[in-house]
């Protein structure tokens, strides 16, 4: 037994030259370039997956560490449940770690690898390593901090509403944009003209578009309530259909369900651009009063707010990409910029447990705060001065903080 | 007849062209014209795609097809197909099926249950956000603002020092006014509305240096529908 | 009962699962397979879009509202491209292909409708490119008017914005090298193009940070008030 | 005359415009270019036409958005009837990709990554065709790939249009042995990190449907082992940074990368860090790669829009400002 692996170690680099194509290899230089194999190749399961994952390391070839070149790449070879060797995948020198993770592995088979260093012509392999089976792991432990903290964050929501529920006052402060809401709905009633609401461009799989039509619910009471004409032309089917189901209940609870009809939420097109085309045109045909822009904007953000200047509509912006927050905020008269676009319904609907909500938030960023003033201030003292201790505080912090 | 359909290609996307350019006078049949076509073709275009692709490529290939002819197999008698293979994922029935209870909205009696996929979305885009969001946004950028504010590895001289640490500063302060703006709890009044005035200033740093790198790059666009017009199209340009 | 509390059980439930299996390894492929039942969602979905797109257009031709003859373009266009598109045609060389039909080569038909010389694929490259392209470059023009027009230095905020705004944009252009260049090299820190890379890289990194924590907060608040059905406006129900 | 009747002359007076152009190109008129002496007028006449709408802002008449739009159309067209004849130096950047191509050995494979669509053609486009120019005058062999939808269809353009100058086309290049298109495949930077695998795993077919095996050209390339040299034309993500991370740090490919002039800032660090052997940025970077390669093209020619179209979006910023200014004090000595 032994002595047949040890043949076949011998074999192998050869064989494996023999079936692999020499593509990269220059065939015209005759003198066989001889290079050490590799050493100490480890394989060890990865840690915290579904068992489909072997990571490998070695020690590079001695020819590889003393001339630059003469060791090409690594070839890793896989042996799945006593089988044949195979080629998994060549991997460069002088880059990075020598290491591979193998993938796509199952958890019922046996895997033992080697890895040959490839000169131009010659292939030395390493010994093979212990058989082996990828395990699978029910918790991610790597993120359990993750886990700790978002709890944490996720628990003073609910706290919140909780509190709030039992009526507890909260207080939240103005939000300029929000607050000129019902303005601008009343503006559109006086001068008889219809409001356009616009969702971004995006599909429900968006959470922006979601906050756009939590908004919506909101904005389109006021609407039912006064009594004032509200369009909605969207780029999803998917976000037509919310959106009606949103401005129907809307209706509904403000007791004019006769008012509602299907016509006021409509499609057009998936194509960004053909979707702006259209809404360009509602906007200076229909003149909107008031236009709503909010929820995931691209490079259409200012085509759509320079339209609406143009037609001299109050405008309310409000979208998560920053990239595209400059250019509502040249051109719309109210912009909610990121946070305050997924805070804004909670905002809108007054009530206490949705208030409580925004509370929770802050929590989070006084986390963040507190993480940040405390990383910045250690490393800077243990940088300047070289203590221990503060090094020892900002590895762990920067261990907490950090997701994999 | 291609000679034909080479002026022809030429002559419409000129057309569509200035049809589109011509909404920048005032709207006009000519841009009603060409909106019609875009809006009908695209969205004749993105439904082909998505059938293709997300029904077809990816329901139909991974679960339907294998199912229909299975379940025909047994009704009629014939030799059912072979076992499945690791392609066929009969858990692509749940979106078909969420799919078909969307279309129920069809139907005004039952159209309430339209409402399960609806809350299925809802629910799905949430949960898998929620820590995505939380993860990327909250603790890798708290994880990355904690840098030194000064140190050796800045450099020897002074001025580069100085640089270094302006410039960590900045990060730093910034990033926690910045947070103080964001805060609800809290009317931005005293010490604390000064420091979210700070984090507004931020803001605003961020917004113009965003519009000045967007704003350049949006020029070149243009510069290439014109030379269509003028190159391609009327060849008074090379 | 099943009008309510059905989806907003489904809502919790596909909620929290979602949130665990980020947790859970034999799980985490979990958001993957949600997203292919999305895009399957999507795809019947568009039976009610595309409905209702045809369903105004057609209303507005047999009430013959103002502009219906742009309907008719409208639904000839989205039907034609439905077929070409559905049926797989195509003409190379003059020989026709409609695979579905039964018509020329049978094999065309496992070619992606996106193949060059489909009809779809060439309607796509002149009539969409075009439209695309020049929808695209109108926002040349009105960055232009929006320069002009908008961003001016009202207050201190707007005279920040475009402080750095103007800077960023000098920086870029070969014009921002020229006009600082006499700036000896001890103070490089003052051309134009050092000025550009440092606010992109302090301030400018200062904020979007601030902005992208508040947004990850924000989402998981947000989300939590969904899944919770604490905000359910969008399924239809007020609680009034 | 209403209106109407002058908006109906004017369409007609376009079209008629545009016809005898179009017959004239047709029965082979020249494309017309500017004297230096009619560039220097119409220069000086936008330029004066700028300090005229800031003497009309300082006044405080706001210029009408027509006219705005106007302006920028004609300036940004003008320029494309000059010629460009200062000199333009070929920066580092530049001629790092430049020299990286001119060291392969004739019989190279060059992996080209469309990563674009058409919005930003206009920028990458011109780098495409220099680049594959340069690579069929240098006999090497070309590989395109795109892990955006449309960048292998946008490649597809270039290499009809190079391959139908007479020069390459005396080549007699054949479709899968000088070259191929593997075409698109989703999955973003999953598809690099599975290219350093295998090539195969990725693209079972080419753009065109050919089985990978049946193309002599990659039928012996498994992995990025396999390729000398590779060029990465990018303008957002998935793009040049992932290329960079994946197939640059984990396999060793040697990239050179054109990007738009927004995303080549973010890919600078990575030049200076040696991960790319070179950068085109934005229009210029498609000009001065075009004077390296001795080939000026259409970066060239829109490099004096883009810089004219720059300047005007700054003028336009100084001129709201300057007239805010002046006015605004004017009303406050009033008050």
């Amino acid at each position: 037994m032994t002595s047949k692996l040890f043949l076949a170690l011998l074999l192998l680099p050869f064989s494996g030259l023999a079936q692999d194509d020499p593509a990269g290899v220059d065939m015209l230089d005759t003198a066989v370039v001889v290079v050490a194999p590799p050493t100490s190749v480890i394989a060890v399961d990865h840690k915290y997956d579904k068992g489909e994952r072997i990571d490998l390391t070695w020690v590079p070839s001695i020819d590889d560490q003393l001339v630059e070149g003469k060791v090409l790449a690594y070839r890793i070879y896989r042996i799945v449940n006593d089988g044949g060797p195979q080629l998994v995948a060549d991997v460069a020198t002088g880059v990075g770690p020598y290491q591979y993770a193998d993938e796509d592995l199952h958890r019922d088979s046996i895997y033992s690898y080697y890895v040959a260093a490839v000169s131009s012509n010659y292939e030395a392999a390493s010994t093979r390593t212990a058989p082996m089976s990828p395990q699978r792991e029910w918790m991610n432990l790597d993120r359990k901090w993750l886990f700790l903290i978002a709890l944490i964050v996720g628990g003073s929501v609910l706290l919140f509403i909780t509190a709030a529920r039992r009526g507890t006052k909260l207080f939240v402060r103005k939000i300029a944009g929000l607050e000129a809401v019902d303005e601008a709905v009343g503006r559109a009633t006086e001068m008889g003209r219809p409001i356009l609401f616009v969702p971004g461009i995006r599909d429900m799989d968006d959470v922006q578009t979601l906050a756009a039509l939590t908004i919506l619910g909101r904005v389109s009471r006021v609407i039912a309530d006064y009594d004032t004409r509200i369009f909605m032309p969207t780029s999803r089917s998917l976000v037509m259909t919310a959106g009606r189901e949103t401005v129907k209940a809307a209706y509904q609870a403000a007791g004019r369900p006769d008012k509602y009809s299907d016509d006021m939420v409509t499609y057009y097109t998936d194509e960004q651009f053909g979707y702006v085309a259209a809404v360009d045109g509602v906007m200076v045909r229909e003149k909107p009063a008031t236009v709503f822009l909010l929820g995931a904007f691209f490079a259409e953000s200012l085509i759509l707010a320079e339209t609406g200047n143009y037609i001299g509509a109050i405008q309310i912006g409000g979208t998560a990409r920053p990239a595209q927050l400059p250019f509502f905020i040249a051109a719309c008269d109210f912009t909610l910029i990121g946070e305050e676009l997924f805070a804004a319904s909670a905002y809108l609907s007054g009530e206490p447990m949705q208030l409580g909500s925004l509370k929770g938030q802050d929590v989070g960023k006084a986390i963040a705060m507190i993480a940040i003033i405390v990383g910045a201030v250690a490393i800077t003292i243990g940088e300047a001065w070289d203590v221990e201790f503060m090094h020892d505080i900002v590895t762990w912090l920067s261990g907490v903080f950090s997701t994999r | 007849m291609e000679a034909f359909f080479e002026h022809f290609r030429l002559w419409l996307a000129a057309f569509l062209t200035l049809g589109i350019f011509s909404f920048l006078y005032k709207d006009n049949p000519w841009y009603k014209l060409t909106e019609a076509i875009f809006v009908g073709i695209s969205a004749g275009y993105w439904f082909v795609v998505l059938f293709w692709d997300n029904f077809h490529g990816k329901f139909w290939v991974g679960a339907g097809e294998y199912s229909i002819n299975w379940v025909v197999a047994k009704l009629t008698g014939a030799q059912a197909p072979p076992p499945p293979d690791s392609s066929i994922d009969f858990m692509l029935w749940v979106g078909a099926f969420l799919g078909l209870l969307m279309l129920l909205r069809l139907v005004p009696k039952i159209g309430w249950i339209s409402r399960w996929p609806l809350a299925f979305i809802v629910g799905s885009t949430g949960g898998l956000w929620l820590i995505n969001y939380f993860a990327s946004n909250v603790m890798v950028q708290a994880q990355a603002t904690m840098v030194p504010l000064f140190s050796s590895a800045f450099g020897t001289g002074f001025d580069q020092n100085a640089d270094a640490v302006i410039g960590a500063l900045i990060i730093f302060l910034g990033t926690f006014s910045g947070l103080v703006y964001f805060f609800f709890s809290k009317a931005h009044t005293g010490v604390f509305g000064g420091t979210a005035r700070v984090g507004v200033f931020f803001l605003m740093i961020t917004f113009g240096a965003s519009f000045g790198y967007t704003v350049m790059s949006r020029m070149s666009l243009l510069i290439g529908r014109i030379d269509y017009l003028l190159g391609d199209w009327l060849g008074m340009i090379k | 009962m099943f009008k309510r509390r059905i989806p907003l059980f489904i809502l919790a439930f596909v909620g929290t699962l979602l949130i665990v299996s980020v947790f859970i390894p034999p799980m985490e492929n979990l958001g993957e397979d949600f997203t292919l039942f999305f895009d399957i969602i999507a795809v019947f979905a568009f039976f009610l879009g595309g409905g209702n797109l045809v369903r105004i257009h057609f209303g507005k031709l047999r009430r013959r509202k103002k502009d219906w003859g742009f309907s008719i373009v409208t639904l000839v266009a989205f039907f034609f491209m439905l077929t070409i598109g559905l049926l797989k045609v195509s003409s190379v060389g003059g020989v026709w292909n409609i695979p579905l039909l039964g018509i020329g080569d049978p094999a065309a038909i496992a070619a992606s409708p996106t193949t060059e010389g489909s009809w779809f694929q060439e309607t796509f490259n002149y009539v969409i490119n075009p439209l695309q392209s020049t929808m695209y470059a109108l926002l040349a023009f009105f960055v232009a008017s929006a320069s002009y027009r908008a961003f001016r230095a009202k207050n201190r905020e707007a005279t920040l914005l475009l402080l750095a705004a103007f800077i960023i944009l000098l920086g870029r252009t070969p014009f921002g090298m020229e006009l600082t260049r006499w700036v000896p090299e001890s103070f490089s820190v003052l051309q134009i193009p050092n000025m550009a890379i440092w606010i992109m890289n302090s301030p400018n990194l200062a904020g979007q940070r601030a902005i992208l924590i508040g947004i990850g907060l924000g989402v998981v608040s947000m989300s939590l008030r969904l899944i919770l059905g604490i905000e359910r406006s969008y399924l239809g129900e007020d609680r009034g | 005359m209403t209106t109407r009747t002058k908006e109906l002359i004017a369409v007609a007076a376009i079209l008629v415009f545009a016809l005898i152009f179009y017959i004239g190109r047709v029965s082979g008129w020249q494309a017309t270019e500017f004297s230096t002496g009619t560039s220097i007028v119409v220069v000086v006449l936008l330029l004066a036409s700028l300090l005229w709408m800031l003497a009309l802002t300082i006044r405080g008449r706001l210029i009408g958005r027509r006219v705005v739009f106007l302006y920028v159309g004609v300036a940004v067209a003008m320029p494309l009837f000059m010629k460009l004849s200062q000199e333009m130096p070929v920066s580092l950047a530049v001629l790092g990709v430049y020299d990286a191509v001119m060291e392969l050995q004739p019989g190279s494979k060059v992996l080209i990554a469309c990563d674009y669509d058409p919005p930003t053609a206009p920028e990458l486009q011109p780098m495409a065709e220099t680049f594959i120019r340069l690579c069929f005058q240098r006999d090497l062999k070309i590989i395109i790939m795109g892990i955006w939808p449309q960048g292998p269809q946008q490649a597809n353009l270039a290499l009809e249009k190079i391959l139908a100058e007479p020069e390459i086309a005396a080549k007699n290049l054949e479709y899968g042995i000088d070259y191929v298109n593997l075409g698109f495949q989703a999955g973003n930077e999953f598809v690099i990190q599975r290219m350093g695998g295998s090539f195969k795993s990725m693209f079972r077919t080419d753009y065109g449907g050919i089985p990978y095996d049946d193309l002599p050209l990659v039928r012996n390339v498994r992995n990025f082992s396999n390729i000398d040299y590779c060029f990465n034309l990018s303008s957002g993500f998935p793009g040049t940074v992932e290329w960079v991370q994946i197939a640059v740090d984990r396999y060793g490919v040697k990239l050179g990368a054109g990007n738009t002039a927004v995303q080549a800032p973010t890919v600078y660090p990575y030049l200076s860090a040696g991960q790319l052997t070179g950068l085109l940025g934005g229009m210029s970077g498609a000009a001065e790669f075009e004077i390296a390669a001795d080939a000026r093209g259409k970066g060239t020619k829109y490099m004096l829009s883009q810089s004219v179209s720059h300047i005007v979006v700054i003028a336009f910023v100084i001129i709201g400002n300057v007239a805010f200014i002046m006015s605004g004090r004017r009303s406050a000595l009033k008050g």
